[in-house]
C-alpha cells in the first residue's frame, strides 16, 4: 500500500526524522492560512504518482492569498491520472545539497538493503550504480551504529553531516520494520542550513502485513472492481480487452492472457481466483468478471488446492441464480476433475481438457458476439 | 535420482488438523510420501488416519525421525510455525502460505541460515520427486518418474506444463516450487546447482514469469555452471506495466524484469524458450532427442 | 540491582500482567486508608529478602484501624537485617493454586531460561527437578508462541489457565529484555477464581546495564563504604577481620584472602581496584580501605592493565596527604614494576616480590598491633 | 604447537587510537604478535606506529587477512564492535572489557554463534600461545613457551600463577582467559577439549574460583574425555557464603558452586587442587616429573 507524502512526513516525524514544517491542506482556506503561518511556502499536490512538479503539481509562493489560489487549482484537478484530494503546504527550505536515501527489501538477499547516494533530487535509476552506496542489514542485528558509520562514510559526508544522517538510518530502519514497510524512501534528503531534513517521502508498507498495522492510514489506489475482489482476498486488475478471465493462480492466469493473446484475442481482466478459494468467493469472483460485460469468457482451472467440483458448483449456481449473458468456455482439469465435470454437464457446458483449445474458442466466441 | 527428497524422506505436517492440512496429508500418503506425524497445539494424541498428532514440533521429534515439515498454518501464524519448525532442528520447511508478511519472510530466512535449514516458500506448491515422495499440494497424477527436473516460481502454471510433459510421455525427476513471493528461501540458481549434479536429471525446465531478476541471474548461472540442457517457459509475455498480476513477483516496474529482457537474457546463454505451456512438451523431447542421438 | 516487591509489581502493571489492586504505603495513615478502599487485605514489609512472613513481616486484615497498627509497628522495623521503609497493601487474594515462573540468564547456555513449576509458594531450590519445566529461549527469537505453548503444554495447565499464563510469559520476557533484567521471578503465580495473578515479585536488574535503564528506581542495598566504591567504580566488600586489604583483579584479590587466611589472619574487608584503576581512584580506593581502621594493610599488585607506577604513586601521594596509621605490606611487580618500587622507596617501603610473604608479613603485623 | 592462535595469527584491534589499545598495541607488537591493523572510526588512514587504522573492520579485512580482533572500546560499545567483527567474519574476537550488559553479552554469543565466530571473553585478559602470539593484555615477561596449558576464569591471578610457573623455569603453551563475566564465550570444557589434541601442552592447569557450576561441569568432562594430567587452583576457600565478590562469577548463592563442592568435584576425578598460588608450581613439577618417569 502507498501511502501519501503527507502521511509519510507525519510518520517521519514521530519516529524523529526532521522534515520541513507544515501540513495537510484539504481547503484552498487551510492553504492560505498554513502558508500565513510559515512564510515562504511550497504547495505539494498529494497524489500516489512521483514527478508532480513537471506536471504542474508543486508551486511556490509566499502570499496566503496566492496560497489560496494555488491549492482551489490544485484540489479537484487530475495530474498523471489521480484525482488531487489535499496539497501539502510546507516551508520552502534552502537547499544546499540533495541526497538520497532507503530502505528497501533485497530478493535476492533476503534481507533489507540501504541505498543512499549523494546525488539526490532524481530518480534513484539515473544514478550511476557507482555513486550508489548499497548496504545490507543483517535481520538478527538490524541498524547497528557500526553500520550506520560506515555509509556515511562510504558517501563521504563532512562529520557534522554524518551524525546526523546516521541518526536518520537508525530511525529510518526502526521505522521501516515496526511499519512492515517494503520502501522507505527520501528523496530528496536536503541539506539546508547544515541541517538535514526529509523534503519528500514515499513510503509502502507490505499490504500482507496490513492486518498488523492498524494505526496506519488506510490509502486506496484501486479501482472499485479491484477493491472489491481484494475483500474477496482475490487478486483482480482492469484490462483493455473484451474477454473475462478468471484462473486460478497468478502464473496460469497470465499464461491463460499469453494463450488469448496468441490466438488474437485480448482479455478484459486479470483475475486470480487464489489457490484455495471457497465456492463462495468463487462466486463472488465471476461476479466481479461479468460487471466488466466481456464479449466471452473463459474460465481456466487446474486444480490443486481448488477442487473441481467447488468451483463447477460456483459457476452453476451463479449460471443458475442470475444467468450469464455471454458465451463462457472452462477449462477444468485436477482434483475432483470428474465431479466438476458431470456438474457443469448438468448446466449444459462441455469442459475443455487443455488451456490452448479453451483458449482459442473463448477467442472465437468473443469475435462472433462483437 | 532426484533432490531435496526421496523415497526416504519422513514428513511432518504442522497444522495437520486444519482442513488443508488433512486434505493434503491424505493426498501425499496417498502419493506415497512417507507421512511420520502432524502437529497440532492442542491436538496432541489424536490421529489423522494413522498419523499420529503432537503439540509441538519438539515433541514430534521426541518421537520420529523427521527429515521435512511442511506448513499449512494462516500467514499471520506462519513465522512462529516456521521458527518452531527451524528451531527444533528441522533440515527441509516447506512453507505452503501465501500473503505471509514480508518482514516475517525476511526473519524466516535469516533464522533458517542461522541454523542451516534450507526453505521452500512460502506461497509454494512444495517439492516432489516423482514417484517417491510429494511434500506439497500438487495434484498427485501428473508427478510420473521420468527425466525432467523442473523448477518454477508458479505454482497451477507448474502442474500445467508438468500435466502436459505427462501426457506426452515425459515424466519428471523433481518439480520444486520455489513460491511467488518476492522473499523466498530457494531461487533458481538453488535449485539448478541440485538438477547439475542429479544423475536423474537429464534436462532442466524453469518455469518463470515476468517481474524481478530471477531469471537474468539463473541466465548467468546456467552459462557458468550448467552442462545439462535447459529449457524455459516464461509468462506474462501479454501482461501490460506497471499492474500488480496477482503474484508478487509479476510486476515490471523500473524497466527490470520484463519479458523481453528475460527472453534476451536466456536465449543469449543459449536457453530456448517457450512461452505458450503447450510448447514445452516438443522443445523437452527434441533435447532428449538430440542427447540420445 | 534487587528492586521492592511494589516496584516490580509496578513494572508488572506496565507490561500488563496482572497483580492484585493496592499499591504502597510510607505511613500507618497510607496503610489504613488503601485498606479502607480495597476491603480483605494484606499488609507486606517492603526489603529486599524472601521469608518475610515467617519474621512477622506480613500481616492481615481487613480493619483500616488494624492496618493503621500494623503498618505503625512494621515501619522502621527492623526485618531479616532490612530496615523496612514502605509496606504494601493490597487485596487478600482467594488462592486456589500456586505456581512458579522466572526468567533468568543460563551461563552455560548463554541464553535466557524460563523455569516454570505448578508447585510454587517455595522456593525453587526446594522443588524436585522434575516438577520444574525449563526452557531456553534462543535469543535471536526470544518469547515465540510456539515456546509458550509448549511450556504450558509441559505444565500440564488447563486451557484457560494455559492462555493466561502464555501471555504472561510473553509480557515477562519483553520486561527481561527491555529492563536488562537478570532475574524476573514470580513466586507465587497465583491462580485466584480462574485469574491468574502475581502475587509477588522478584526482580533483579544488571548492574552494568543501569547506565541505559534510566527510568526505572535506585535502589540502595550497599553500606556507605560499599557505595563510595561502587560510585568508583570498585569491588568493595566489608568482612569482619582486622587485616585491610587491596588488590587488583578480584581472583587475586580472592587469592590474597585466602593466603592471609592460610597464615591465620583475616580480612577486613575485598577490595578489588580493578584492571585499569586510575591513580586519583586508587587514592581513593585506600581512603575506603583505611576508613575500616585495619590493624595492618596489605596491597597485592600484579601489574597488567594496572600500571605499577600509578598505584605506588597513589600510595605515596596518599601517605603524604594525610599519613597513614598502620603498618602497610606491599607487593608489587608487573607492569612498569621498577618505576614503582623505586617511588615506594621513597616513601619508606621495600616492596615484595611474592603474595605469600607479603600475606604472611602482614599477619605477623596485625597480630602485633593488637 | 598451541591453541586458537600462532606464530600465524593476524590481528585486529579494535578501538587501536584509544588509552588502552594504543598500549597494548604496542606490548603486543613487542611480544611478537602480528598485529597488522587497527580500527577507530573516523581515524581512518592513521597509523598507530606502523600499525594502519581504519574507519571500519569491513574497511580493515578488504586490506589485510584478519585472523583475530581483540576489542578495546567501553563496554557500552561493545556490542556494536563485537556484531561489527562478527558481521565481518572475524573468527576469533577476543572481547577485553569489562560490566559489559549481560543482554549485551548474550547478543553477542549468539549472533556469533550463527556465524561461527569464537568469542574469548568480555572480561578476559585474552589468550596467549607463549612465545608465538598474545592477543590480550598481560605482561609479556611471564608468558615463556613451555609444556603448561592454562586455562583460566580470573586475569590477575592467572598472572600470578604463570609468573611462579616461569620462576620455577616451567613455561606455558597457551593461556586462556575465559573472562570474569556470567556469560562468556567459552567455557572450561572448550579449552580443555582443545589442550587433549594440542601435542604442545603436557599438563593443564585449571584456574577456577567460586561461584557458578563452570569447575564442575570441567571435572565431568576431564573424567570422560582428558587423558593428560590435569590440576586445578581454586580461589575463595576464605570467601563468607552470599557476598559477590567483585567478579560476577565469584559469588556462592543457592548452595551451588561452593569451594568445597569444586574442590570435592575435581578430586573426585583424580584433580589435585591448589587453595595458594606457590602449590602450583610444585604440583605442575610433580607430574611432569611423573610423566617423565
Amino acid at each position: 500500500m502507498k501511502i501519501y507524502e503527507y502521511m509519510g512526513k507525519e510518520l517521519f516525524a514521530k519516529y524523529g526524522i526532521p522534515v520541513p514544517k507544515g501540513r495537510v491542506a484539504r481547503t484552498p482556506e487551510e492553504a492560505g492560512q498554513i502558508t500565513a503561518e510559515i512564510g515562504d511556502a511550497v504547495i505539494k499536490s498529494q497524489i500516489l504518482s512521483g514527478k508532480r512538479g513537471k506536471a504542474g503539481g508543486i508551486k511556490f509562493t509566499a502570499s496566503p492569498h496566492e496560497a489560496r489560489k494555488f491549492a482551489a487549482e490544485l484540489l479537484g484537478s487530475e495530474i498523471r491520472g489521480f484525482k488531487v484530494d489535499a496539497v501539502l503546504v510546507e516551508e520552502k527550505l534552502k537547499i544546499d545539497k540533495e541526497y538520497y536515501l532507503a530502505i528497501t527489501i533485497d530478493r535476492g538477499a533476503k534481507c533489507p538493503v540501504v541505498l543512499a547516494s549523494v546525488q539526490g533530487g532524481m530518480d534513484i535509476e539515473e544514478v550511476p550504480e557507482e555513486h550508489i552506496v548499497k548496504y545490507h542489514v543483517d535481520y538478527s542485528i538490524g541498524m547497528m551504529p557500526f553500520k550506520t558509520k560506515y555509509i556515511t562514510s562510504k558517501l563521504k559526508l563532512p562529520a557534522e553531516e554524518a551524525a546526523q544522517v546516521q541518526e536518520i538510518l537508525v530511525k529510518l530502519y526502526k521505522m521501516f520494520v515496526e511499519l512492515d514497510a517494503e520502501l522507505v524512501e527520501i528523496n530528496p534528503l536536503v541539506v539546508s542550513a547544515g541541517k538535514i531534513i526529509a523534503a519528500d517521502a514515499k513510503v509502502i508498507i507490505d499490504d500482507d502485513a496490513l492486518f498488523r498495522q492498524k494505526d496506519l492510514p488506510y490509502v486506496e489506489e484501486k479501482t472499485e472492481s479491484e477493491k472489491k475482489a481484494h475483500e474477496l482476498g482475490l487478486a483482480f486488475v482492469e484490462l483493455e480487452g473484451n474477454i473475462g478471465v478468471m484462473a486460478n493462480g497468478a502464473g496460469i492466469t497470465m499464461a491463460t492472457l499469453d494463450t488469448l493473446q496468441y490466438f488474437g484475442g485480448s482479455a478484459a481482466n486479470f483475475l486470480d481466483a487464489g489457490g484455495g478459494a471457497s465456492e463462495e468467493a468463487t462466486a463472488k469472483a465471476l461476479e466481479l468478471v461479468l460487471a466488466k460485460n466481456p464479449k466471452a469468457i473463459i474460465i481456466n482451472i487446474f486444480g490443486g488446492i481448488t477442487r473441481c467440483d467447488d468451483v463447477a458448483n460456483a459457476f452453476a449456481s451463479v449460471k443458475k441464480k442470475r444467468g450469464i449473458p455471454v458465451p463462457v468456455v472452462i477449462r477444468l482439469v485436477g482434483t475432483n476433475q470428474e465431479k466438476g465435470r458431470e456438474i457443469l454437464r448438468e448446466v449444459g457446458i462441455e469442459a475443455y481438457d487443455t488451456m490452448h483449445e479453451a483458449a482459442q474458442k473463448a477467442v472465437e466466441l468473443a469475435a462472433a458476439n462483437q | 535420482m532426484s533432490i531435496f527428497v526421496d523415497e526416504n524422506t519422513k514428513v511432518l505436517i504442522q497444522g495437520i488438523t486444519g482442513n488443508q492440512g488433512a486434505f493434503h496429508a491424505r493426498q501425499m500418503v496417498a502419493y506415497g510420501t512417507k507421512v511420520v506425524a502432524g502437529v497440532s497445539p492442542g491436538k496432541g494424541g489424536q490421529k489423522v488416519d494413522d498419523i499420529p498428532v503432537y503439540n509441538s514440533v519438539k515433541e514430534a521429534m521426541e518421537h520420529h525421525q523427521i527429515d521435512a515439515s511442511i506448513l499449512f498454518v494462516p500467514a499471520k501464524f506462519a513465522k512462529d510455525g516456521a521458527f518452531e519448525a527451524i528451531h527444533a532442528g528441522v533440515k527441509l520447511l516447506i512453507l505452503i502460505p501465501e500473503h505471509i508478511p514480508l518482514h516475517d519472510a525476511m526473519a524466516i530466512m535469516n533464522f533458517a541460515r542461522a541454523k542451516g535449514t534450507t526453505v521452500i516458500g512460502p506461497n509454494t506448491f512444495g517439492v516432489v520427486s516423482s514417484g517417491k515422495c510429494k511434500i506439497g499440494i500438487m495434484p498427485n497424477q501428473y508427478f510420473v518418474p521420468g527425466p525432467v527436473g523442473v523448477v518454477s516460481r508458479s505454482g497451477t502454471l507448474s502442474y500445467e506444463i508438468v500435466g502436459s510433459l505427462a501426457a506426452a510421455g515425459l515424466g519428471t525427476s523433481t518439480v520444486v516450487g520455489l513460491g511467488g513471493d518476492r522473499v523466498v528461501g530457494l531461487n533458481f540458481i538453488d535449485v539448478l546447482a541440485r538438477f547439475e549434479k542429479d544423475p536423474g536429471t537429464e534436462v532442466i525446465v524453469l518455469v518463470g514469469e515476468i517481474g524481478g531478476t530471477a531469471e537474468e541471474e539463473a541466465a548467468d548461472y546456467i552459462s557458468k555452471h550448467i552442462s545439462k540442457p535447459v529449457l524455459a517457459y516464461l509468462a506474462g509475455k501479454s501482461a501490460p506495466p506497471g499492474k500488480r498480476m496477482g503474484h508478487a513477483g509479476a510486476i515490471i516496474e523500473r524497466g527490470m524484469g520484463t519479458f523481453e529482457g528475460k527472453v534476451k537474457a536466456l536465449n543469449a546463454v543459449g536457453v530456448e524458450v517457450a512461452t505458450l505451456t503447450f510448447e514445452v512438451p516438443e522443445l523437452v523431447s527434441k533435447v532428449l532427442l538430440k542427447k540420445a542421438m
